[in-house]
Order: C-alpha cells, then structure tokens, then sequence
C-alpha cells in the first residue's frame, strides 16, 4: 500500500535514494539539503555532510534554512574555515559526491546560476556562482537536483558558471578536471544521466505518472530517452513519512516572518 | 591595539567613503549593526566585498552606499532573491554596481593570499567557466613544476574589515567559536578592523587552538548585543529565520524598502533603538 | 574509515620500503613510538619528511633506515647537534644521506600545498638565500598581477604521515590540541595515515573548533599511551628534557648509539618495553 | 653598586634592553628566547612573543628547552598551526622584531645556520635554516645574538642561510624584502650595528671591560668602530637578579639528563 505522494516529494525520495551510506557529501543550499538530510534518516545514517560554511560531519535536526545554521555547527564532528573546506577538503579530493541545485541547465550539464540575459545588464541577476564550479571539478561525481521546467532546462545557456560536460565528449576530460561530472540529474518529472559517450543528458528513469510528453514539453531541447528506461520506483510509505516528519519538524522549528 | 569604544565612534573614525569595506560572517556573526551604522553615517561609494552579499549587503546596496561589489552569492538564503541587489544590478536604481564576481573557493582564497601578505591565491579553480571572462582578477597560472594549468586570484585587502564576535575581554582580545567563516583571514587582510562583540568578559578563558585575534590585530572592539540580528551569534541567541523571510516582502518593493530603512535604521539612535522600532526578540538558541 | 589496531600491525600494513614517510609534531606529539617501530620491522630506503628532524629521526637515520631525508632544522633543540644525522651526512655513517632542503615556511607552505590538492605552494621567502641552488624542489615565480618576483615549493605528498596525537573516540576520531605543527596538513596530505593517541574515549567531546581528524582521513589509529616520550602530550605528561640533555651522550658514539637502540628498542617488543627497558617515568604535566 | 657578572649576563641583558614594550617578537630558541624572556620581565611586560612552533602571546614561566614547549601553549592568548604562523602573521608584516641566534655572520650580517664546508660533503653539518631565512626577510627588523668568537665572525660564509644586507649597499632594497633587516648584533664583547650607506657592521658599543683588541681578535674581518663609540651601561642589580631568577628557576623545572 502507498501512500498519495507529490512530484516534490518524489524528486526529494528519488535523490536521497542515489546517496550511499557512508560516503562524504558537499550539500548545497535547499534542494541537495532535503534530499542529503533526508537519506541519513533512511539507508544513510553514516552519510558525512560537510557545508561550505565549515561544519564537516554535520547532523541537522531539522532542515537548516540556510547552509550556516546553527544547527550545522552544533551537530558537526568539527567546523573549519571556510577557505580550509575548500582547499583541504574539496579540491583536495576528499569529497565523493557534490551535490547542486541550478538555475538553468543545458544539456551536457552544465549549469547557469549567474544571469539570464547579457551580464552587463541582466534580465534577471541571480544569486551567482557560490561554491559550485569547484564543487563540479573536485567531488568525484556531481548530482543536480532542480525542479523540471522550460525556462531551467535550456538549449544555451546565457552564462556558463559552472561545468558539466562543456558540449560534451571528452571536452572535461581535456579541460583536466578531477572528478567525473554530474552522473545523475534528479527532477520532479524524471533522472536523466550523461550518455557514455557523447555525455548529451537523456533520461533513464521517469517517475510513475509522468508521460514522456511531460518531460519533453518542459525541456528546451529535444530531450532523448535512454534505450531501457525504468519507472522510478514509487515512494515507500516510510520514505514519505521521514520526509515528511522532516518537514514538519523544519516548519516548527523555523517559524513565521518576523520584523516587518 | 584595540580601543573598546561605541559603534558609532568607530565607523566614524574607520570607515571613510570610497573605502573597500570587507564584512564577514557566513550565515553566522553577520554584523548587521555594523551595517546599520554605516547606513546611518550615510558613507558613500564604498567597494563592498563579501563571500554571500545577503541581507546586511542588500540594505547597504539599496541605500545606495556602494558603487562597487566584489562577492561570490548574493541571494536570501533559504528564501530567494535579494531585490535590493537585483535592482541595482538589472535598473541601476539606486545607482549602477559595478561587479567583481568570484566563485566561493576563489573568494575565500583571495582572503587567505591577504591575510597572509602575498598578492595572489593559487586555485584548481574556475575552469570552464564564463567568470574569468568578466574579472580581470582571475588569471590563468601555470605550475612550475608540473605543467599543470591552476588559476591566480588577486589577493583581497581591504581598507577596513568589520566582522562580530561572541566575546572580548577588556583590552580587546577577541574570541569567536562556530561557523567562523573567513573571518579571521578578513581581519588579518585589512588595514584597519572593527569587531562588535556581544559582550565584554573580565576573561577570554578559550579552548588551546579557538579562534583568537589577538587585541593588536584589532582597531576597534564595540560591544552590541544582539549586534549579529538577523543573523545569530551560536551561545547567545538563533538566528532570526523568520527575519529572512520577511525581508523578502520589505525588500521587494523600493517604497516599502525605504519606508522601513527610514523607520528601523535611519530614524534610531542605535542597535538598541533599531531592535525596538522592528520589534525584534532574539530568539532563544534552540538546543538540538 | 580508520580501524582501531595496534602499532606493529599497522606499521607492517602501512610502511612499505622506500616509502615517503612524513612524522610530524613541532615539539609536541612527536609519534616516537611508531619511530622505534618502524626501526624494530627493520624498514629501508624510505624518504623522511619531517620540519624539524630531531631525535626521532636521528635513531631512523642512525639505523639506517633512510635514503633521503626532506628537512627544514636538524637539531636536538636546546641542546646541540644530532649526531647521527651528521655522521650520516658528513661521514655516510651508516649509509649516505640525500638532502631535499627547506626553509621552516617554505616546508610548512609544501605541507598546505599537499594538503589543498595543490602541486605547489607560493611564498614570499628565499630571496637571496643558498638553499634554492641545492633544492630544485624551489621555484622562482612572478606574480601574475603585480609582477612581485616570489618562490614555489613542491607540494609534500607523502605515502605515509604518522601523528601522535592526545585522543580518538571508538569510530577513530581523532582530536589533538595545543602546539599542533603541520600535522593535520601532513596526514591529509598523504595517502595512508597511522595516529597513535594517549587513550581511546566513547565522547572526543571537543570544543567547537578544535582540530580534528575526521576517522575517513585516518587509515589506522593505535592506542599507544606515552607513545610520544621523550616529547610530550598536553594534558597527559611533560616532555623528558633530561632525555634530550642525555641523548647527546648516547648519540655521540656510534657504538653507544647501537647499544642503546639494541637494549631499548630492537630487544623491546612494544613502546610499553621501551620505556620500561630505558628506565622511564613520563614526566607528570607541570602546571604554569 | 654593582654585582659581579659575566659576559654572557652582559649579552643577555644587552639584548633585552632592544626589546620595547608592545611590539611583536618572533623568538628563535637559545640565546634569543633567554633576552627575550628577561624584556619581559623587566621593561617589556607587554611584549609579545610570538614562536614559530605556534604559540602568539606566549608569558613561559621558566625559559623553554625547545620552542614548543608546553609552557608556550598553556600561557598563549592562542596556538595556531605552524604554516599559520609564517602566513599570517610573519609573511603578512604582523611581526615589529625577529630575533635570531646564528653559527656564522659575516660584515654584512648575512647569516649561516647550514654547513662549515662545502655543502655536499661538509666539515660540519649544522642544523639548518628554521624559520630564519624569512624572518629576516618579513620582521620590521631583525636583532641576531651570538658568542664572539672568530670562527662565528668570518670574512665570508660557507653558505648564505638567511640575507641580512648581501653585499652591502642597497643590495637588500633591490631584493625587494619587506623588512629593514638587521639593525643590532649583540655579542658577549659589544653591539654591532650596519652602517648607514654601506651597511657594513661597525662596532657600535663595547661592553665594560672589553678592549678594541679583544673584539678584532675575535672577528674575521678587520672589523671597523663607529666614530662614536659608546660604553655599553653595565649590568642593573634588578637585570641580573631577574636573569639569574630565571635561570635558576629554568634549571630547576627542567632536570637532570634520563633514560640513558
């Protein structure tokens, strides 16, 4: 028996489910955060968080609303300096998996955080790089969690912030970067993978209910299927429950506007 | 040597127009009354340099004190956009802000080339991307040894840094515990410093290796309690979430925006004053 | 993942002959005991690393254990020479000795470099000195924005680091506090690491920013109580300056010296056989 | 009234007397850490004394064997790593004084702490650099104490550890050091100081109770006087009680040699 479920929650089940136990994940701000934090309550409870604010080893009670809660600090193994986070532990190698979410996506993964527009004079200025190229060089494999709409999943970037595959091949393997890539993009409709050779996204696993027209409409390329596609398996009722505990808690906890 | 003196004494005597201000704390010890006082002394064309210009940056932006910004992410964390910033950037209103954007692990190295008196950061950084093409302060670097294709940065150095700590005792040593962000490394880079510290202690009595800046790397210590509001201030109070979330709707609008400078900020004395006219609370800090 | 073993099993798994070797602590927490073991298991032609070779690697160098030697200061600090590194360098007692030499920062700077990832470090040091003629591991380099003329290091990527630190917690967490060197540098650094502690603890329960070695940087951790004598451990016992004024004699002579090592580390099973075999009580801590 | 003491109280306590109160000192082991440590008992409470193995504000209670002691640690306002100490603080121009010991200085206050011979195959192989070469380089100024005796004071070095004014003249200007270099030797016979333009070192003051002939006895080079020569003030009874309180006291808590 399942319960009824939401395309948000299933992106969240369907992400924490590609976090291993006890590997060392870079967790990004919202998206990477729910899904990082949820796997610890189900198969990854030896899951090592480490947040670019300094926490390494962090055990968050309830989502943190941003990457330096205090939360963060007060769980973690240890805290360091920011610049120590990314010199000794990022771009030394020691991260198994980055984990991002993005603005705007193309479709050898590589991802626009910066501006929609001209960067002189944007459309929309956004937040800007944070720590994601290093992040996309350095952890061993990236993953990308970001919600499936035409406006994110784009043909041509408007600013390269940071890289995926470039315009795929071996274009990031000549670029001489040490980890492999983004090896899996998890959004509300499906998970798509770089196909081996040519690195172009294509998806190897829809999420129950979606219809490939779903996924093609809301990709601004013409988005191709991987050869065997599976159906994501459905949430189960104790992933749904973590998560959704895990939200309740946060909501409680993080409280309503203030100061106004 | 550290002077322990009034908030507004220091930003007056330290912080001049046209100066590169660096204010740091990541997500925690924001000095956001730092930030206030400068607004209200009404310092013009500063170069404002920050690892996540936020909330503090978005009010300086928006009040128009800065014709510069050199930053890595400039958003509301957890909640969105900055619209102060993204009106100055997209309309130029109040005034153009001239961009120096670095991604996380270039900025924070820029601090530490500072800090430790070089001119430059070396990186495994940047490659691929398009923010080298815009800031001329990346620049490709070759290993001597190895052949190997890394990127420079040009190591920051700012004319004043302003950071907020927990403690300091009476001649101006300073102790900060947490998330300590590059905050030291600011300190340590710039010519001059401001720390407001939300108390004064007889003794600092920290753990062997704590974070310390010794009172002869400081200008100035000011004690502001709850001088970190929206941020927090780990052993004293959690951080204002609710705060964020509705700067989102302050910010949004410029009338609006003005309206609560004009109310919290500009018509107060103080960071007292400015927790009473916003009808701030420090929340307690939660226990996880 | 660090696993909890004793020091002969992890010195037989983990120090393979010509190895680089790094054992670091400035004065504190110098890892003598994983030194005698490293002796007793008769290792050869390994490259030592180390800031400040003093009497943990005369014993390795006057056993012969070492091919090179990668150095900053060779002393026995505040007493005088170390005997059997100048016999080793002046006379190729018991074998020659190849030298790869450092200034204290430019070591230091190679540690971080080896630690960040990096394949070299940058320093404004050098200017002028002999060294760089002997080192090929030292570099002119120009700044890529000022033009200022500085040094590149090659970054120190050891095989092995060896520590001793005061505690680890049942996962092999470790936690050192006090003077502590290069040390984090040198084990994240390298590709295996061994940490013999004071005690095992259930809780590290260390102050926020205490440094730590997360148990997935450490390969192995070995409970060896008083495993750094005659060096010390804060907050355990002092250091045995009466063995460093008595090593002087032992070391002078090569006939004594062997004796010495034969009695006390070759003919001892374990670090518990060597203080009982060399007549000593660990200093109690002296308080200020 | 005076009491009776000896050239190398005089040394010591001369060298302590060039240590004002509130500046910074980096503090090499021996001879430096011993004047040091006598400035801040006497003139200098507020000195700072800085050791390359870590500690920043350091107030030892006995003069330490080694510099990193643990006296160091437990009296420090902090302990940092050691690459810290010659980033942060050195490096960046946070040091006023450095303080050095030496085996072998030549007329222009270069240093060798390296060999006697050739550096391949060596007379005798001493222990090295340390942190000398860049705290001479990076210290607003340096001050180096050392016994005089002709062997230390020759006419040209083996090997060149550490710069002190190369060849004299400009020549350290045109290296571009930051620092001013070495601005006073002290030795057990006199203080020695460069000269304005030349930057050779000239006898500035001579002890009381040392000869002209007993300093060129004892230097390698013909060794020149300042026109004006001063007598070096002798020993206060407050100085050598303090010196030799803290000696005292030094020899007591460090014990007699063990293990052998």
């Amino acid at each position: 028996m399942s319960l009824p479920w939401t395309p948000e929650e299933m992106m969240a089940i369907a992400a924490a489910r590609l976090l291993p136990d006890g590997r060392t994940c870079f967790v990004g701000i919202g998206l990477p955060g729910t899904a990082a934090n949820l796997a610890r309550r189900l198969h990854a409870p030896d899951l090592v968080l480490i947040y670019e604010s300094g926490p390494i080893g962090a055990r968050p009670p309830v989502l943190p609303l941003s990457i330096g809660d205090g939360d963060l600090a007060r769980t973690a193994d240890t805290v360091v300096p920011t610049h120590e986070i990314f010199r000794y532990w990022l771009q030394n190698g020691r991260i198994d998996i980055g984990f991002l979410g993005t603005a705007q996506i193309d479709r050898f993964a590589n991802l626009n955080t910066t501006v929609i527009g001209d960067y002189r004079s944007p459309r929309v200025r956004l937040p800007g790089a944070g720590g994601a190229p290093e992040i996309a060089a350095h952890a061993g494999e990236t993953l990308v969690i970001l919600r499936h709409r035409r406006r994110a999943f784009v043909a041509r970037l408007d600013f390269v912030t940071t890289v995926g595959y470039l315009d795929g091949g071996d274009a990031r393997e000549r670029l001489g970067l040490r980890g492999r890539g983004p090896t899996r993009i998890v959004t509300d409709l499906c998970i798509l993978e770089p196909e081996p050779e040519s690195r172009e996204l294509v998806v190897t696993s829809v999420h129950p209910g979606v219809a490939r027209e779903d996924i093609e409409a809301n990709t601004g390329w013409p988005v191709r299927f991987a050869p065997a596609v599976t159906t994501t398996p459905e949430p189960r009722p104790e992933e749904l429950e973590a998560l959704r505990e895990l939200r309740a808690r946060t909501e409680a906890a993080h409280g309503r506007p203030s100061g106004e | 040597m550290a002077e322990i003196v009034g908030l507004r004494e220091a930003v007056a005597a330290l912080v001049r127009d046209g100066d590169t201000v660096a204010m740091e704390g990541f997500t925690h010890l924001i000095p956001h009354a730092a930030g206030h006082e400068i607004i209200r002394q009404g310092r013009r064309d500063l170069t404002l340099v920050r690892m996540t210009p936020d909330l503090v940056y978005d009010q300086l932006i928006g009040m128009g004190c800065a014709r510069r910004l050199v930053f890595a992410w400039g958003g509301n964390p957890g909640v969105g956009s900055l619209h102060r910033f993204r009106d100055a950037v997209e309309h130029g209103w109040p005034r153009s802000l001239e961009l120096v954007e670095h991604s996380h692990a270039g900025l924070a190295n820029a601090y530490v080339a500072g800090a430790s008196g070089l001119p430059f950061a070396v990186l495994d950084g940047y490659h691929g991307s398009d923010l080298p093409v815009h800031n001329p302060d990346i620049r490709p670097l070759t290993c001597p040894f190895t052949g190997r294709r890394l990127a420079a940065v040009r190591a920051i150095r700012p004319d004043v840094a302003i950071v907020h700590a927990q403690r300091a005792d009476r001649r101006g040593n300073v102790h900060l515990w947490g998330i300590v962000g590059v905050q030291k490394e600011a300190v340590l880079a710039a010519a001059r410093s401001i720390v407001t510290v939300e108390e004064i202690v007889d003794e600092l009595d920290a753990p062997p290796n704590a974070c310390i800046l010794p009172h002869w790397t400081v200008t100035a210590v000011c004690p502001v309690p709850g001088g970190a509001h929206p941020s927090y201030a780990q052993g004293y109070y959690d951080r204002d979430n609710g705060f964020y979330l509705a700067w989102d709707g302050i910010s949004r609008d410029r009338e609006r925006f003005r309206a609560w400078m004009e109310r919290c900020v500009l018509g107060t004395e103080d960071h007292a004053g400015y927790l009473r006219a916003a009808g701030i609370t420090l929340p307690p800090e939660r226990t996880s």
